[in-house]
């Protein structure tokens, strides 16, 4: 099915060699290891959400490196639904977030240890 | 199907479908009655299938009969029997009305369950013997655990639930490595160039499973000893077996000491012997040694209980040690005495269990220094008292002892250097007389434990525990029932003990195929001449140095 | 391969030509089939202990199970002595039903239930049942107080001893002399723990098993190495075969060396069995406990059969202990230090029915001697005397002791003689003790002179044989220090009350104080003994005829041809109790005929050549010095207990020798409790191997099971140390995750550089 | 295209009952309101046979979608049935005293559609054959689930659940979606047969390597494997019982089948001889499994709630079958004993119907204030009180405990014969030590349940008025008898199914498809 858009290489005549992709991979998983660190370190739920985002629009970016690399559509494809999923995950987030702290008072991730061992 | 299958597949079957009838009627003295109609109505097809049974082919697996069950794995219902698997089905029916007849008055709540379970049990231990597919065997073999982990959890006195859940976990871990081994042998009999298919069926497997290399077979060995032997149970492995003893209702106990430890020696002649062969012949000496380390060490505990029915229990332990040392022998004799061991065992054992049960219901104890004395108010429960415990001494005449003395003959014979007479069959492993004589201690501390036990239990002033009560139902001695229920174990110990001849025929055949699988497999040709007899040719000149030989 | 199938070929051969070489030898090879009637010797008996197991399931309170002892017992003697009557010289088997046989290959290993009649079984068997019968009769009087209670029992027990000591000495194979060998120790324990409400007699039976246990385990080693060296447990095979019969070759020249370890060994294990049962140093310390037991059963068993089965089997295997070089020589130092041993015992104790018991093992300890000493003869005539004299003495203890009310200290009983109604049983016990001291021209006289002439006749043994005719006036002199005290002597009688009273109600715990209110008149100067009764009488008077009679055997049996002397003689000889090897020929006669043949082993059971083969000290032929010797030996004990116990006594109590007593130091006191053997064992064996136990007992519990449990608690220890990582906490799980990652692929890195690193 | 949609009919049929139910839950009528689990049903069963007709695929597993899909549908159904009476109690019960009805109150339609997504997400794991169409399918296939949990019930407890999942999940999915980036970057290709056959023509790049670990990793979170399972226990006991039925089958199922094709594309032909995976995945992956056996195992020792029980063996449980997947799909791939794949397939189907009908139990039983049993002393002598839930219970626990002769057992038996027929013994070990830990608390559970003595207790529990509940029970345990028995077509459905076909090396690979696949492919575009 993929394969069908190849028209798109038209755009891109030259493949580019991965040194020039290279400073891209490099923030991609800069923002990947900032946003694990940042859902790791903050108790802030929103903010805990925002970095899994972060975490997703690194895949995003290195996708589109990657795609720049080969030459291939395919990568821009898979950000777009990557780009749709997130928006569906915010959405269930918020709404999940809203929920909790109606009930606690708290956007504080450690409100909720009840459930343990 | 011919009526033979018929009956072979009532065997397993109708005691399940009853076992399911049971737990659904009303009345709980219905689930007796139906229990032990069934169990007696048993006994009609497995005589029935001793009649059929043709005795001049005994080897050959008779009776067959497979419905494909799971083709991916090759797992089949697959059932027959050799004279061997026939002979300890008869064990096991037999025990199954007497089992039931014993528990009349001593279960007196839940009994529908417990009637239940106890028929189920029935079916799976013929399911067992009656395996000719490995797996079939495996699953009978395990699932023989839920029935007697429900009799002991429910039914048991008052350590019962750390007795039930040692008892199934113990054998459960060890089987789990069982089945380890044994998926090893079919893969690598699978792999075989000339056979080159899955196959369960313990023939074919028996054929190949020799051409594994000696290390293989020893991991083997080793993943089948760990459910086995703890089946037995071999020491050091055998110390869920006295709890479990000493917690089982009197029918658990007896159950579990005429046929469920004999799953586990079933296991070592019909799996670990002939799929292992060369790593058997290798380690039969180390097994040996754990046989007779349980003799002796197992028999000394015997001597210092208070607890009459972990005496017993200990003394199960101290006497399958012998029924291994057979095993571990490799030769004929050893098969042989250890099949005999197999039959018999349960008969002075279990009637030792019964009578303790006996004697539990009345007293309510089973500590010996609280009851004692007893031969003059119950005469009738002594004179079998004394009958069983001498049948467990290995008195001869009766049941223990042909198959203790061709356990340790075979140890005995079973050392290429002190065997004279050299013939094929004869000398197995390599274990040689100290076996035989530190086995032998044996029979002594049995005298021991067992003489004090009776001399304790039977004799002397007579006491009672302090707040004894007659029970209700039942008179000061023995009534009709229990006399009943103890009068076929009585006449099987005297029958085994003057007539093995007979079992000894009837597994002859299987027995000798065996010893020829292990000599093939160990590259020992039939009729081949013992080195001894080489010596005994030129004794004059080789007398020194075959001295030193013999010690080795 | 290629020698194996030469190999073949040659075990073949051998096979072949073994009837032929086996017939060249004395031994009886041809075995016949006998008349199957033969069986009904064992048979009947075992009939009387069914019915009679019979009787007591149905609690028959009469004297039936007596008489149907008696009978059956009686019918089993006639049968054994139409046996005799029948026998033409050709021992034969009789198979009852076959017990076991395997086969394999071409050998198998069998034993079947039958039955090996030959001139030994015949001897044996003769007295087994003839004896047994007549104190089955006794039995029925003296067991009378027990009609309805323990009768059946009693005589059920009896019966089936019978059985057994026929199954042993009738039994084809070694494997039936087991069951035989155990039955009776089966027997015996019954018998001894009669009264089972009794703690010492429950103790006594106990101890008695497990003591004949040991030696039946070394019995059963000795069978199995047997089956294993010779494959087969049959005697007719057995002696028949090729292998021993080069071994007795080989020993005949005194070359142990060509006959290996293990058949050597054999002899060894069977003589620990022979030791057990026959009550022999160091294992005699159950027989003096046995006499718990009621007292028939220590005149039958404890006396006269059971305890001659150690003789019997080593009669019966002599050619295997032949070939061993050093089995004989034990046993005759083993026999002779019995026989020292329980003398000294004997003659310090003051019960007369435990004197008797070491008198037993004294007197086995002879018999054991006499078969070391190469003369199985002497050995088995000793046996047959010795039953006699032996069940005589027993049954006349008993006697007293049920007249009067289980009383048998020599101390409180006193010239019984002159009592009314005694003087059947007085006399009995002359005779017995006449014989049993070695008076000139009695049958005990002539079968221990056979044994102590043999000691000086058999090179090497001559220091054995002093002590044994030291033992022999020892003997002499316990023996009518008994008859002394209790027979002749001022009348003075007081009545047992414990051992009666067990006597009386062994097992009826209601019946006992009823019993015990009637003690004050056991005690009362009214107390009138219960003189026996006609069985008894009748019992005790064909005893001492046929120990007087026995004397005859000496003088008739004699069998020219075949150079025997007597009746006994002529019996052991025709069985494979002979020797007809050169080693085993009468070395002394053999000496005089060919000086120059005579065998010289280097290390042969006979020890040196130089040994005198004169009488020591006297000079001359030992058998003719022998008569002379022993007789005054006898005679000097019997006058010293006449001194030292009869003259001038005047109480029962009190007698000359306890003040010769007191000079001896702690000497007697040690004798008197058995030179603390038993208590040295109890030390030494029995409580170390109590701890040991309990010892065990609890590395069980603690160190095996409790590995098990660790393994078994061990998920749960390591589930407490990670649980903590549940902790509930959303950032926990998230760190836990990532960390556990990186561990992980940290592994997984070490793992996979390890693996580049070696490929 | 049509290829594609060939096998796609039982999506489109869930699909399109997704939508109904999305109505009909929320209609005022109450017979139609009562109707949307019927919906429901009718789909999955139209599913079920259009997954059994479904052609053949090209690709790795060219027959994994009929079998793979058919389990869906039918534990599917099982746990529809389970689902019954989980939303929206107390508003029927409102409407039966009379209130109106407020469709803003009603949760049922959005539960049931959920559900649907759910399922319809895993069915397309199923036949995924691209990175993109993977990632989309787990993510269809976990959102619904992370509501489902928040809805479930109404305490605080399902919410912390929902949060606790969430949160972790999207963590997970980050992850792997990480590895997919550096996958395709690695290979230039979405595709999984592409990406296959560039690994197998130019070997697998560090890059490569690295994106298939991460992948893998991230997919574990679904399989609940060490480290990613803390979640598990804790959503399994917040989250209602039939939801959490449903979370020990579907994120499990489409973990698996997701590993599948991910490590599809290295291959089992590794090592010395082959028959392994790479090093890297294969130490990974073996950590994992005995870790995650062992933690399942013995956590789940120490837990008094049922729930909890049963989340850790279901954690025990993906250690399992992680065993199959490291064995493969064997050397010849002929036979099931050592197709480890088809090991999982068959575990997966078996796993489910044992645990449905376990959670069904609980799911049948409440306390009278409504709160569901859970404590392992709600479930006292059940066999006594509740017979037909009491032996439900007992079967289908005693055959997740592997016991024989019963259908896990028969499913443990395909891991244990796959594991050593691949040479794993030592993990063979680990699992047979694990068989045994388990043991212990499956046999707490029945001997409670079905042994022990009982007492009175103070808050007995009832049966829940859902008559759905334990029929599921009663079906799950009449499964495990009746497929005990007659296992064999399962058995060779699962082995047809994991029939793999080992990635041809892409050199081949372009003369062959290179020119002529896309050409088919733009036919098939023109035509439409």
């Amino acid at each position: 099915m993929l394969q069908i858009i190849q028209p798109a290489q038209l755009a891109f005549p030259e493949p580019v060699e991965a040194s020039v992709i290279a400073p891209y991979l490099f923030v991609s998983a800069a923002m990947f290891v900032i946003g694990l660190v940042g859902f790791l370190t903050r108790k802030n739920m929103i903010i805990m959400f925002l970095c899994t985002e972060l975490m997703f629009q690194a895949a995003g970016l290195a996708l589109i490196a990657f795609g720049r690399h080969h030459l291939g559509a395919d990568g821009q494809t898979f950000v777009i639904f990557v780009l749709c999923v997130a928006a569906a995950e915010a959405a269930m987030a918020l709404a999940l977030v809203v929920l909790l702290f109606r009930h606690r008072e708290s956007l504080g991730a450690s409100a909720w240890k009840e459930l343990n061992g | 199907m011919s009526l033979e299958v018929w009956s072979l597949l009532a065997l397993i079957f109708l005691p399940a479908i009853v076992g399911v009838l049971i737990g659904l009627v009303k009345n709980e003295e219905n689930a007796y009655r139906i229990a032990l109609a069934t169990t007696l109505a048993l006994c009609v097809p497995a005589v029935g299938l001793l009649g059929a049974f043709d005795f001049s082919n005994a080897s050959t697996s008779q009776f067959e009969h497979s419905i494909p069950w799971v083709p991916g794995l090759g797992l089949e219902f697959s059932i027959g029997m050799d004279s061997v698997s026939l002979l300890l089905i008869l064990l096991s029916v037999l025990l199954g009305p007497i089992v039931v007849l014993a528990s009349k008055t001593a279960i007196t709540k839940d009994r529908r369950m417990y009637y239940a379970w106890l028929t189920v049990l029935q079916g799976a231990m013929v399911g067992v013997f009656a395996a000719q597919d490995l797996l079939l065997f495996y699953i009978c073999f395990e699932f023989t655990l839920l029935p007697m982990f429900i009799l002991i959890r429910k039914y048991g006195s008052t350590n019962r639930i750390a007795a039930s859940t040692k008892f199934f976990l113990y054998t459960f871990t060890g089987s789990m490595m069982t089945l380890a081994g044994l998926m090893y042998v079919v893969w690598f009999v699978a792999q075989d160039a000339q056979l080159g298919r899955w196959t369960l069926d313990i023939a074919a497997l028996t054929h190949y499973a020799g051409d594994m290399s000696l290390t293989e077979q020893g991991w083997v060995l080793a993943a089948m000893l760990a459910g086995f032997a703890v089946k037995v149970p071999l020491f050091p492995v055998h110390t869920w077996l006295p709890l479990a003893h000493t917690e089982a209702p009197t029918a658990g106990s007896v159950i579990l000491a005429g046929v469920l430890l004999k799953l586990g020696t079933y296991g070592f002649y019909r799996f670990a012997v002939p799929l292992a062969p060369e790593a058997f012949f290798e380690y039969a000496p180390a097994i040996a040694i754990l046989a007779i380390i349980g003799i002796i060490y197992a028999g000394l505990i015997c001597w210092v209980q208070d607890d009459i029915k972990k005496l017993v229990a200990y003394s199960s332990v101290s006497h399958l040690g012998f029924c291994i040392l057979g095993l571990t022998a490799l030769n004929v004799t050893g098969f042989s005495g250890s099949i005999l061991y197999m039959l018999s065992h349960g008969f002075s054992t279990g009637g030792l269990f019964l009578m303790i049960g006996f004697m539990y219901e009345r007293y309510h104890t089973r500590d010996m220094n609280e009851v004692g004395g007893l031969a003059s108010k119950m005469p009738v429960w002594a004179t079998f008292m004394v009958f069983f415990a001498m049948a467990s001494v290995g008195l001869p005449g009766l049941n223990g002892f042909p198959s203790e003395l061709l356990c340790l003959i075979s140890a005995f014979q079973s050392d290429a250097a002190w065997n004279a007479a050299g013939e094929p069959g004869a000398w197995g492993a390599s274990l040689g007389p100290w076996f035989a004589v530190f086995a032998g201690t044996g029979m002594v501390i049995a005298a021991m434990y067992l003489l004090y036990m009776v001399g304790k239990i039977c004799f002397g002033a007579y006491k009672e525990p302090a707040d004894h009560h007659p029970h209700d139902e039942l008179p000061t001695d023995l009534n009709t029932r229990e006399i009943i229920t103890l009068t076929p174990l009585a006449i099987g110990c005297v029958l085994f003990g003057l007539q093995p001849t007979l079992l000894l025929d009837a597994v002859s055949d299987p027995v000798n195929n065996t010893v020829r699988i292990v000599e093939r497999a160990n590259g020992i040709e039939p009729g081949e001449a013992s080195p001894r007899l080489i010596i005994n040719e030129h004794a004059d000149d080789q007398a020194n140095d075959h001295g030193g030989d013999s010690h080795d | 391969m290629m020698t194996s199938s030469l190999l073949n070929s040659m075990v073949s051969t051998v096979a072949a030509i073994a009837p032929d070489t086996a017939g060249n030898a004395a031994q009886p090879a041809a075995v016949g089939h006998g008349p199957s009637w033969v069986l009904l010797i064992p048979f009947l008996p075992f009939a009387g202990f069914l019915l009679n197991a019979l009787y007591a399931a149905f609690g028959v309170k009469s004297k039936l199970p007596a008489w149907t002892t008696v009978g059956l017992l009686a019918c089993s003697f006639i049968a054994t002595l139409s046996m005799f009557m029948g026998y033409d010289g050709t021992p034969y088997t009789v198979q009852a039903f076959e017990w076991f046989s395997i086969h394999y290959g071409d050998k198998s290993f069998v034993a079947n239930f039958s039955f090996y009649v030959d001139t030994l079984t015949i001897y044996w068997m003769l007295f087994v049942t003839g004896l047994a019968t007549l104190i089955a009769l006794y039995a029925s009087e003296y067991m009378s107080h027990d009609v309805g209670q323990g009768y059946n029992r009693f005589f059920a027990a009896f019966a089936l001893f019978v059985v057994s000591m026929s199954c042993l000495v009738m039994g084809d194979n070694l494997i039936m002399l087991y069951l035989g060998w155990e039955g009776v120790g089966l027997c015996s324990y019954l018998l001894i723990g009669y009264f089972y409400k009794k703690p010492s007699a429950v103790a006594a039976a106990k101890k008695a098993f497990i003591v004949n246990r040991i030696g039946d385990l070394g019995l059963a080693l000795g069978v199995y190495l047997t089956f294993v060296h010779f494959g087969t447990v049959q005697y007719a095979e057995l002696f028949a075969s090729e292998t021993l019969q080069s071994y007795m070759a080989a020993a005949s020249h005194g070359d142990f060396g060509a006959i290996p370890g293990e058949a050597q060994w054999i002899a060894l294990l069977l003589m620990i069995g022979a030791f057990g049962k026959s009550a022999q140093f160091p294992l005699y310390v159950w027989l003096p406990d046995a006499m718990e037991g009621p007292t028939p059963v220590s005149a039958l068993i404890h006396a006269a059969t059971m305890v001659t089965a150690g003789v019997y089997l080593i009669a019966r295997m002599y050619p295997v202990f032949l070939v061993s070089e050093n089995a004989l020589p034990i046993v005759a130092w083993i026999g002779t230090i019995t026989a020292f041993l329980a003398a000294t015992i004997g003659m310090a104790q003051f019960d007369i029915k435990r004197i008797m018991a070491y008198s037993t093992v004294s007197q086995l300890g002879y018999m054991f001697a006499g078969l070391g000493f190469l003369t199985p003869t002497g050995g088995a005539y000793h046996v047959l005397t010795h039953a006699f004299f032996k069940a005589l003495l027993f049954l006349c203890c008993g006697a007293v002791m049920h007249g009067f009310a289980g009383q048998l200290d020599l101390r409180k009983l006193s010239g019984l003689w002159k009592v009314k109604g005694w003087g059947i049983v007085s006399l009995g016990m002359l005779v017995g003790c006449i014989n049993l001291a070695g008076v000139p021209f009695t049958a005990g006289y002539f079968s221990k002179d056979t044994i102590l002439a043999e000691a000086f006749v058999t090179p090497g043994y001559a220091f054995l044989g002093w002590v044994l005719i030291l033992t022999a006036g020892l003997t002499a002199y316990y023996t009518f220090r008994v008859f002394f005290r209790v027979f002749v002597g001022p009348v003075e009688y007081h009545p047992g009350d414990e051992l009666h009273d067990h006597d009386h109600d062994h097992g009826h715990g209601e019946e006992h104080s009823h019993d015990a209110g009637q003690h004050g008149d056991h005690h009362a100067d009214h107390f009138h003994p219960h003189a026996p009764g006609w069985a008894i009488n009748t019992v005790l008077v064909v005893l001492t005829g046929c120990s007087i009679l026995a004397t005859g055997l000496y003088f008739v049996g004699a069998d020219k041809d075949a150079h025997t002397k007597h009746y006994a003689d002529t019996m052991v000889s025709a069985s494979s109790a002979s020797y007809h090897s050169h080693y085993g020929t009468h070395a002394f006669e053999y000496y005089e005929k060919d000086p120059e043949h005579y065998p010289q082993p280097g290390h042969g059971p006979r020890g040196s050549i130089d040994a005198p083969l004169a009488m020591p000290l006297t000079g001359g032929d030992p058998h003719k010095m022998m008569y002379y010797i022993s007789g005054v030996v006898g005679v000097i004990g019997i006058a010293l207990a006449w001194l030292l116990h009869y003259h001038g006594r005047t109480k029962a109590s009190e007698c000359k020798m306890d003040a010769i007593a007191k000079r001896f130091g702690p000497l007697p006191r040690w004798a008197e409790n058995k030179w603390y053997v038993d208590e040295l064992y109890h030390a030494i064996f029995v409580k170390p191997l109590r701890i040991i136990s309990h010892v065990f007992h609890w590395v069980d519990k603690l160190l095996v099971d409790g590995i098990v449990n660790v393994f078994g608690f061990l998920p749960r220890v390591f589930a407490w140390i990670i649980r903590p990582s549940q902790s509930g906490v959303l950032q926990g799980y998230a760190v836990s995750m990532a960390g556990g990652l990186a561990i992980l692929l940290f592994v997984v890195l070490i793992i996979v550089s390890r693996a580049g690193g070696a490929s | 295209m049509t290829e594609k949609l060939a096998i796609l009919w039982p999506e489109i049929f869930l699909f399109i009952a997704t939508c109904l139910v999305m109505i009909t839950g929320q209609w005022p009528s109450r017979a139609i309101r009562q109707f949307t689990p019927w919906i429901c049903a009718t789909a999955l069963v139209l599913a079920f046979f259009a997954a059994m007709t479904s052609p053949a695929t090209q690709g790795m597993f060219p027959a994994i979608v009929p079998y793979a899909k058919m389990i869906i549908a039918a534990v599917g159904l099982l746990i529809l049935l389970l689902l019954s009476g989980t939303v929206d109690r107390q508003l029927e019960l409102d409407v039966d005293n009379g209130k109106p009805f407020q469709s803003i109150r009603s949760n049922r339609g959005e539960f049931y559609a959920f559900f649907m997504f759910s399922l319809t997400g895993l069915m397309l794991t199923a036949s995924a054959d691209d990175l993109i169409w993977l990632f989309l399918a787990l993510e269809l296939t976990s959102l619904p689930t992370y509501i489902m949990v928040a809805v479930s019930r109404e305490e605080d407890s399902s919410l912390e659940a929902a949060v606790k999942y969430f949160f972790l999940g999207a963590l997970g999915a980050a992850i792997f979606l990480y590895g997919f980036a550096m996958l395709y970057g690695a290979t230039g290709s979405t595709n999984l047969n592409e990406i296959a056959a560039v690994f197998a023509s130019d070997g697998i790049s560090s890059i490569g390597m690295i994106g298939m670990l991460i992948a893998v990793i991230g997919v574990s979170f679904k399989i609940a494997a060490v480290p990613m399972h803390f979640y598990t226990p804790d959503v399994y006991q917040g989250a209602a019982s039939p939801v959490s039925a449903m979370l020990a089958f579907v994120p499990k199922t489409a973990g698996f089948l997701a590993l599948m094709f991910l490590l599809g594309t290295v291959g089992w032909g590794s090592g010395l001889g082959g028959g392994h995976l790479p090093i890297e995945i294969e130490a990974t992956l073996w950590i994992m499994a005995a870790l995650t056996m062992t933690v399942g195992n013995i956590l789940a020792l120490l837990q008094s709630s049922v729930k909890r029980i049963l989340a850790y063996s279901s954690i025990a449980h993906s250690g399992y079958m992680l065993v199959g997947i490291i064995a493969g799909p064997g050397s010849d791939g002929g036979a099931f004993y050592q197709n480890g794949l088809a090991a999982v397939l068959f575990y997966l189907f078996t796993y489910g119907v044992m645990t449905v009908g376990t959670f069904a139990v609980l799911a049948s039983l409440e306390h009278r204030n409504g709160r569901e049993a859970d404590h392992i002393d709600d479930i006292r002598g059940i066999c006594k009180s509740h017979p037909v839930l009491g032996w439900t219970f007992v079967i289908t626990v005693l055959s997740t405990l592997g016991f024989p002769p019963l259908l896990g057992f028969i499913g443990k038996l395909g891991l244990f014969s796959a594991g050593i027929s691949a040479g794993h013994y030592a993990l063979i070990v680990v699992l047979g030590i694990n068989s045994a830990i388990a043991a212990c608390y499956y046999l707490r559970l029945v001997a409670v349940a079905y042994i022990d003595d009982t007492e009175k207790t103070k808050d007995p529990v009832y049966t829940t008025p859902f008559i759905m509940r334990p029929l599921a029970g009663v079906l799950s345990a009449g499964g495990v008898i009746l497929f005990m028995v007659f296992s064999g077509p399962i058995v060779d459905g699962a082995l047809n199914a994991a029939s793999y076909v080992a990635p041809v090396p892409a050199d081949h690979h372009d003369e062959h498809h290179a020119e002529e696949e896309p050409r088919t492919d733009e036919v098939a575009l023109l035509e439409d």
